[in-house]
């Protein structure tokens, strides 16, 4: 497991993962974007806009796993004293940026025929609008900061504080009465044990796992390169 | 007082000077000589313990500087190669701010004696922003008499200044030096200051 | 005792830089009460509303102007060599950071402090609330002090995008901001919630000399 | 040619100096948007309220960035020279002071009118009123940016007396900010109160390079 | 070209200089020294039409300067005695906006040459906060390549520099006045450029 620590162990493992995880994604996303748009049923409530759970759902799942896994590396970085968890952080956050943007959007764009508006100030909403923010400041540290020692620890020590948020955004449907879960789990809790819906849920779930794998060993790969001068 | 070894000094990975020696005690004058961009801003800044220098060590009465560092900010003045006074405010505000916060146990009458040696005493209350270049300059080395210390690090004390001037500030090192005290300056030029040392960056 | 002169004298050159500055301060209460006419036309003369959301007004308001004048907040110090002959002069860089938050606090703040009652009458809040606004207010307006410290100081390191560090301020505020409102209008528990507004704040405050104090140093070092 | 070119070189340089890149824009369209949250949070996310008071909430914000901005307005320039060094390339005072204007608008406002749409979602303020808004918010932004560059080349001169001007000028401002927040409430007739407010513009407009450009001759004079 | 006479300058009431007269024809080189505080800055802000004269009159080519100032300003290059560049840009981008704003018509060949003369060719992108004092100076210097006008009206041009980049700006000098052009500047010291005039203040 040291390649997920040391830079050039890293770049050896990536050389023969990428292919077969590029393959693999691409075939998964055709695979679950055909479940998703004609092999899964229509709601009996929702209709067809159900549908946009499998962008939705995976989306945001992922958003907070990006950021619990920089949280980590963030840890690592500042304790351990691991200079690839700076990387990975730099080269990560627009992966997960975007994520929570896909998710934001779907969700605006689930909740105009669900809710009647884009957008309500509920506590989930909120926290994720919160968490994209979240990842536009490191993506904006990272690029204006001039001293690159005292950037890395600085986006660090923000990530950490920032992940405050996650358990908000997670358990923000549990802790308060909000909008969200009451119109997902009522309306989708028959169905959701219905395989006909889980089946492309989870493949789609792979499919953006993959993809972002994919995404973050290139932009890690590159990272690394940029910083050759004072990694060897 | 001061003793520096082997200093190097590296900027964003570009090696500005290496291996300088030094040795400055009381009594004595080190004039820092060098062309432009040869790092004696940085060299002086180094002394001050403001930036930290990739290689050598840098010892004050004795004791490594970082561990002694307060006992030698109390022993020194710096003056930098840019004005540091409050544009804003007059000249008058700029010296009593300097007297307090600096803890000056100089009197009234001897910074008058000053003012009035260096001609600043029909400023007093003009904007330090309307000053002239050099009137600025000159109420900037009036901290070296404000703040009374025993080490002076100064930077080009000498740019912009007039002859007469320069006359005074030579005096004025002489006494200080005959009263114990030492200097270390950069200047381009040096119109007949005696020096004990001469480092070429 | 010259400890103490040493803080005294600080303040003294404070008050003066701040009152030569004095525009600075005045556009910021005007800010403050335009501000505060624009809701009261948008909402129209309806009392109840107005009076329902005026503390979530002032507090924002609060926040909005801190950051306002952030960017003096080392800047200028910083730039005209002030910092590093006050740092050579036994002024540590924490001591620094701590001396210049309460700065800040004094002739930033309570300005503003001083012009809430007159927004409460704008505002129609009634007035046992204001005891309660004020004291949140002031432990509140002290955390953003706090926190406004951190990030200027590390704005030195970044100073083209002075904005930057002002959106990092407003995001750590939100929590400060969800509680200290939601204190006022929980006059049963406020003592308790008024403890926990503390806390956050004695955490701040311990961390700023200690982070802000980094951070002027690393910046002196690059410049 | 030379004079078109002149004035697109200007804004090469107010670019440059004004954002070292697209993340700048985009750190100004957060900053909007945090603030946003900032109110929602200490009002409520009662929704009726929100729509009620968005628009309040998006004229705040507008004066709050011209304001934020103003010390960078001519301070700057004016401190290292700059404005010397362009008089003498042949920009009369005048003419600067259109330009700095319009950069500032530039810059400054345009920005946050890019991004009204996405706020007007936020604060569920009706689709159909989106347009009144832009258009009474492009010119209201436009007054503040003349009435900023009177306020801040006045705030050069280090006469006591200019320095209340300036704060004087800022608090003309007001009526045309209560003004355009009241515009939009009014549907009907909302054409001939827009010609009121592009009144206004025209007025200031016009006396804007006048007086910025006399100021900032006189305060170079005695600097 | 320029004639100045019998010119008076009072600020805040205090009389700065009194009846100075000047000629620069072109091909022509003036000094103008004086202690601290004498008016040397003010003077050539005066000749530039920045500061009102309270008696005397500038005249360009043979009109009064005043109605005729546009085109004065287009023959003229001004470096002040603080530096102008954007502190926070580096100094590439500052060049290029200079080129830009100046409607320069020199090519980029002709900057590269300046650049390496002056040695500033590695610190293109180094911001100019970092430069050194003396490199600040050449980068403003510069303007007088990029600006590229007849008349060069300069306040301390040599403060801060070393002795090979005074040498390189006397070399400047005598091209320029070989080429037509004319400069006035003030100085504390003159390290041997052969001036047609020095006015004392
Ligand atoms: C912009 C608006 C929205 C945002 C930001 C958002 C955000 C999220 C997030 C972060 C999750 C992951 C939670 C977790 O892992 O437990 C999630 C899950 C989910 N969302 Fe949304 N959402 C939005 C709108 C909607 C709408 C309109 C619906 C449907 C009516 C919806 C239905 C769901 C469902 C079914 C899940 C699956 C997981 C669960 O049941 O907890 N979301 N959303
Ligand atoms: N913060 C910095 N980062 C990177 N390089 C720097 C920094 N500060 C200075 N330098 C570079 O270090 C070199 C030495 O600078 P320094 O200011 O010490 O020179 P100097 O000898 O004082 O020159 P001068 O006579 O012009 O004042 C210069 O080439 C300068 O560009
Ligand atoms: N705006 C102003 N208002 C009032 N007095 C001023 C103003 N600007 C300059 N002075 C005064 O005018 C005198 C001349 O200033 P000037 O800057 O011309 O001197 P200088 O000859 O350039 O001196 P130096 O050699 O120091 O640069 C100085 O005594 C200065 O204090
Ligand atoms: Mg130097
Ligand atoms: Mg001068």
């Amino acid at each position: 497991m040291k390649f997920l620590v040391n830079p050039s162990k890293f770049n050896e493992m990536s050389d023969y993962l990428f292919r077969p995880i590029l393959i693999l994604s691409i075939i998964l996303f055709a695979i679950g974007l055909l479940f998703s748009f004609y092999l899964s049923p229509d709601d009996y409530q929702q209709g067809s806009t159900v549908r946009i759970m499998y962008v939705h759902v995976p989306s945001a799942w992922l958003a907070l796993l990006t950021y619990a896994i920089m949280t980590l590396y963030s840890i690592l970085a500042l304790a351990f004293r691991i200079p690839f968890g700076f990387i990975f952080n730099t080269a990560v956050a627009p992966i997960g940026a975007v994520f929570t943007l896909i998710c934001i959007i779907s969700g605006s764009l689930w909740g105009k025929p669900m809710w009647g508006t884009w957008w309500v100030w509920d506590a989930r909403l909120t926290s994720v609008a919160i968490l994209f923010i979240i990842y536009l400041i490191i993506i904006f540290m990272n690029l204006s900061f001039e001293n690159r020692i005292v950037r890395e620890k600085v986006v660090a020590i923000f990530i950490l504080v920032g992940s405050v948020n996650l358990p908000i955004v997670k358990f923000s449907v549990d802790w308060w009465n909000t909008l969200h879960q009451p119109a997902t789990i009522s309306k989708l809790s028959k169905p959701s044990i219905d395989p006909s819906m889980m089946t492309p849920l989870i493949i789609m779930t792979f499919a953006f796992i993959l993809i972002g794998i994919a995404i973050a060993i290139l932009r890690i790969k590159t990272e690394i390169i940029s910083r050759k001068s004072y990694l060897s | 007082m001061i003793i520096v070894k082997d200093l190097t000094v590296e900027r964003l990975d570009k090696k500005i000077f290496e291996n300088i020696n030094l040795s400055l005690a009381s009594g004595n004058i080190t004039i820092l000589k060098g062309k432009n961009g040869s790092g004696k801003t940085t060299f002086l800044k180094t002394i001050l313990n403001l930036i930290v220098p990739s290689f050598g060590s840098i010892y004050w009465k004795g004791k490594l500087l970082r561990t002694n560092l307060y006992d030698f900010y109390n022993n020194v003045t710096y003056i930098a190669d840019k004005t540091t006074s409050l544009t804003k405010l007059n000249v008058k505000d700029n010296i009593n701010i300097w007297k307090k916060i600096f803890l000056s146990n100089i009197n009234d009458s001897q910074i008058e004696v000053a003012l009035k040696t260096l001609k600043l005493e029909n400023y007093l209350n003009q904007k330090v922003t309307t000053l002239s270049l050099g009137e600025t300059k000159k109420l900037e080395l009036l901290r070296l008499i404000i703040e009374n210390k025993k080490i002076w690090v100064l930077d080009e004390p000498l740019s912009g200044l007039d002859d007469d001037s320069i006359e005074l500030i030579k005096q004025t090192f002489e006494d200080h030096c005959a009263k114990e005290g030492s200097i270390i300056f950069s200047s381009h030029q040096n119109p007949g200051i005696y020096v004990t040392e001469e480092i070429h960056l | 005792m010259k400890f103490l002169k040493k803080i005294i004298f600080f303040y003294y050159r404070e008050y003066k830089l701040n009152l030569s500055g004095i525009q600075d301060i005045l556009t910021n209460i005007i800010f403050f009460f335009v501000s505060i006419f624009i809701f009261i036309f948008s909402i129209g003369p309806d009392k109840e509303t107005i009076s329902f959301i005026g503390v979530g007004i002032i507090w924002t308001l609060l926040l909005l102007s801190s950051t306002l004048s952030l960017r003096k907040f080392y800047q200028d110090d910083f730039e005209n060599g002030n910092l590093l002959i006050m740092h050579l002069n036994g002024f540590s860089f924490g001591f620094i950071a701590i001396l210049k938050t309460l700065s800040h606090f004094l002739f930033v703040q309570v300005p503003f402090l001083l012009s809430i009652p007159i927004a409460c009458i704008l505002l129609n809040i009634a007035n046992d609330k204001l005891f309660f606004l004020f004291a949140s207010f002031s432990i509140g307006s002290l955390i953003l002090s706090c926190l406004g410290s951190i990030s200027s100081s590390m704005n030195l390191m970044n100073q083209r995008n002075f904005l930057l560090g002002s959106v990092v301020v407003m995001i750590f505020s939100v929590p400060v901001i969800i509680f200290s409102v939601g204190i006022i209008n929980m006059e049963e528990s406020f003592n308790s919630l008024l403890n926990i507004l503390f806390g956050i704040l004695l955490i701040v405050f311990a961390i700023n000399p200690w982070a802000s104090g980094l951070c002027l140093k690393l910046s002196l070092e690059n410049n």
